[in-house]
């Protein structure tokens, strides 16, 4: 409950000099333990999976990580500093792909897109060249209401490729796609982890990709 | 992958950039804008059928009524501030921005204010006249609801965001927020009642500006932290 | 007898004193009842927890 | 000294220790009061302006008083929860908003029912400290509900801390209006409140009535918090081995 004042242990040394690591995390959320005791480590290049049933508090780790959960104890380090205490920085650093996409009905793509680009560094990608890979290129100029689930998934990953973040929270990410649409995201992902890029992917299916995965199993 | 040379966007282009994104959508959405001032409309014509129609009354209550209209018609307007972005996951998606969170919760009240309490001002004369205000006094009278209604936008936030989410918000909502505006509405109606008696005004108008600048230096960092609270 | 009227404020007078008694007495009341309502929820959720085990 | 309040601030240490506490600041409190009515209401001088009448600042400037202290109390512990997360102060909050809100209510109803032979009405809106205390309580009121609201404990804690700080801001910024509102209106003759000019006969009972008060209202407080981190900690094996032990509490 209190936190802890002792001197890392030597696995904690380890996990410190992670990119991204995190050690004995605990969550209480109303009445239920989500997890306790958690660890995980994850450097450039590598996968991290949050494996396990709907409801089993992924997603609650996933905003823990991306650092709107306060924990019951410890903390996640980002570049071995806690992520509260670089908020802003870290960020700058990530992008968030969440289960609500996050984008408005509204609006169209591209002034979707436009948006997102104001506030966070861009690639150098070409945007068309973007829009062609994901098959949206059509739909620039539609409001996203007339879009199908499938494609409004396509837009919010163009906003995760348009951005310059070496690390991707990707919730769910197959949800709503076909089987194209999935093997898409994982040739992106693969793409991303090749290029030293990192990843935290919370799936209940199983994923099979060609990087160094951390797998953590949620009850 | 990173690089290092290349900066974030600066804190002016995500201000501008939230402002001007719920600028467009209640372009496109013009009913959120429309409504609230229906139905302030509407409120400062239930008096007059309430309390008669006699001259001397309406330029009498005048002031006041127009305040509790503008108020109560802000209320209204809040509850969608960021209601619709905590739906869609847009606040999330806000939340874990590189911005500072203060910085776009202003461009959101920015834009909040540009679409509820300026339109609000604007409307005022037409209402002013049917209570036989004098043209110098709505002068006065918009004066102080522009100063009012910032302040109303800011205080709003706050409690927008900490309700943000619940189930039933929309009435605790008022419930947090009229204590906090009733010397707005104090200040405001009271200052246009001295102008209408040929009184000295001003130390009204200053208290006014005073509380819109006080709230605009605080309320922004009250409303980041009421958000990243309220989206735990 | 005088002292009671208090100068024909006597009612108001003493409401008041009595509204302040009743309103301690009340707000005792309530924490000691909250305390207990509390104390008893806690205990009957072990007691049945540990009978479980 | 930071080992102290550490040591304090640790929940079974404070359940035990406001339990011993709380009937040892009730205990002078009851008798401060005891004095401060007697001698308020029998010993005490009338005033020349309100004759017997004024008698009723003895119950009503202490819970005027106890008004505010209770909302600074939950404004500063909330804000001290907020900043150094210490639970503990956030159960002194929740603790202090339904206290605050009774005593708030007192306030207005022995100004209320002062006012009637004073003023010759229930309520008089051109009082500066009536509408003052009457915007204090909704204050309390949407505190409270703001707090209902919210199912999560930790999540209320720091929403409803939030709200109190802006509530003090707002608390001064009422006090200032509220002040030239009544100035416009020619407010009635002001309640006298005290100064300096005070009879002592007069002034004693009312400092005794102040400091009891003051004393009760530490004692229910203490009590009221014990129960919120009672509650907060039910889960925790402290409380289970407390209930399971053969003399409970």
């Amino acid at each position: 409950m209190c936190p802890r004042n002792s001197l890392p242990s030597a696995t904690e040394c380890k996990l410190l000099t992670a990119k991204l690591s995190a050690a004995n995390l605990t969550l209480i959320r109303g009445e239920r333990c989500l997890f306790e005791g958690l660890d995980f480590a994850l450097d450039n290049g590598g996968l991290l999976l949050l494996e396990g049933r709907n409801g089993c508090g992924k997603t609650s780790l996933m905003r823990a990580i991306a650092g709107m959960l306060s924990l019951e104890t410890g903390e996640i380090h980002w570049n071995g500093v806690p992520v509260l205490q670089q908020r802003q920085t870290f960020h700058g650093e990530l992008v968030w792909l969440a289960h609500r996409t996050g984008l408005k009905w509204d609006l169209t793509m591209v002034e979707n897109l436009k948006f997102e680009r104001s506030l966070r560094r861009q690639s150098d990608r070409d945007p068309e060249e973007v829009y062609a890979k994901l098959g949206i290129e059509r739909l620039k100029r539609l409001p996203l209401r007339s879009l199908s689930a499938g494609q409004q998934r396509r837009v919010a990953l163009a906003r995760m490729l348009l951005a310059d973040v070496p690390l991707w929270l990707m919730d769910e990410p197959f949800t709503n796609l076909d089987r194209e649409g999935r093997k898409l995201v994982m040739e992106l992902v693969e793409d991303h982890l090749g290029a030293d890029g990192m990843c935290v992917m919370a799936a209940h299916q199983d994923v099979e990709i060609d990087a160094p995965v951390t797998k953590i199993r949620m009850q | 992958m990173t690089d290092a040379h290349k900066e974030q966007p600066s804190i002016f282009s995500g201000l501008a950039a939230t402002a001007r994104r719920d600028l467009l959508l209640a372009w496109k959405r013009p009913g959120d804008v429309l409504n609230p001032l229906f139905f302030f409309a509407m409120v400062c014509t239930l008096f007059p059928l309430a309390v008669g129609p006699s001259a001397e009354q309406l330029e009498f209550s005048g002031p006041g009524v127009l305040w509790v209209a503008a108020l109560l018609a802000t209320l209204l307007s809040l509850n969608s501030l960021f209601g619709s972005d905590f739906e869609d996951g847009s606040l999330d998606q806000l939340l874990v921005s590189p911005q500072p969170l203060p910085v776009l919760a202003l461009g959101k009240t920015a834009a909040h204010w540009l679409t509820s309490g300026l339109p609000l001002v604007l409307v005022s004369p037409i209402l002013a006249i049917t209570y036989r205000m004098p043209m110098s006094v709505v002068g006065v009278m918009m004066l102080t609801l522009t100063l009012g209604t910032i302040t109303l936008s800011l205080l709003g936030s706050i409690g927008a965001a900490l309700t943000v989410g619940l189930h039933r918000g929309t009435a605790l909502l008022s419930l947090l927020i009229l204590p906090l505006a009733m010397p707005v509405l104090l200040l405001g109606a009271n200052t246009v009642s001295l102008a209408a008696g040929n009184d000295v005004y001003t130390t009204g108008i200053w208290a006014l500006g005073a509380y819109a600048i006080a709230s605009l230096s605080l309320a922004p960092y009250a409303t980041a932290a009421a958000l990243r609270i309220s989206n735990e | 007898m005088d002292a009671m009227s208090m100068g024909n404020y006597g009612v108001y007078v003493w409401s008041c004193f009595g509204l302040t008694l009743v309103m301690v007495l009340f707000s005792y009341w309530r924490a000691r009842l909250r305390h207990k309502r509390v104390y008893r929820d806690i205990e009957v959720r072990i007691k049945a927890l540990e009978e479980r085990e | 000294m930071w080992k102290f309040f550490h040591q304090l601030a640790s929940p079974p240490h404070f359940y035990r220790l406001a339990a011993v506490l709380s009937p040892w600041l009730a205990a002078p409190g009851i008798a401060l009061i005891a004095y401060g009515v007697y001698a308020g209401l029998f010993l005490a001088p009338m005033d020349y302006q309100q004759g017997d009448a004024f008698r009723i600042i003895y119950v009503h400037v202490p819970s005027a008083y106890l008004s505010m202290m209770a909302y600074m109390i939950m404004a500063v512990s909330g804000g001290i929860g907020l900043i150094w997360r210490i639970k503990l102060s956030h159960a002194v909050a929740a603790a202090a908003a339904p206290l605050g809100a009774a005593f708030t209510f007192l306030a207005l109803a022995t100004g209320s029912i002062w006012g009637r032979p004073m003023w010759g009405t229930w309520w008089e809106w051109g009082d500066p400290r009536l509408t003052s205390e009457l915007i204090l309580l909704f204050l309390y009121f949407g505190y409270m509900a703001l707090r209902a609201a919210i199912d999560d404990t930790a999540k209320a804690d720091k929403a409803s801390a939030v709200l109190a700080l802006v509530g003090v801001v707002n608390v001064v910024i009422v006090h200032y209006s509220v002040e030239w509102w009544s100035s416009l209106h020619q407010g009635q003759t002001l309640m006298k409140k005290g100064g300096p000019a005070m009879d002592p006969a007069m002034l004693y009972p009312l400092l005794a009535m102040i400091l009891g008060f003051t004393l009760l209202f530490g004692s229910l407080l203490l009590r009221r918090v014990r129960t919120e981190v009672l509650f907060r900690e039910r889960r925790t094996r402290w409380v289970r081995e407390m209930i399971l032990s053969p003399e409970g509490s």
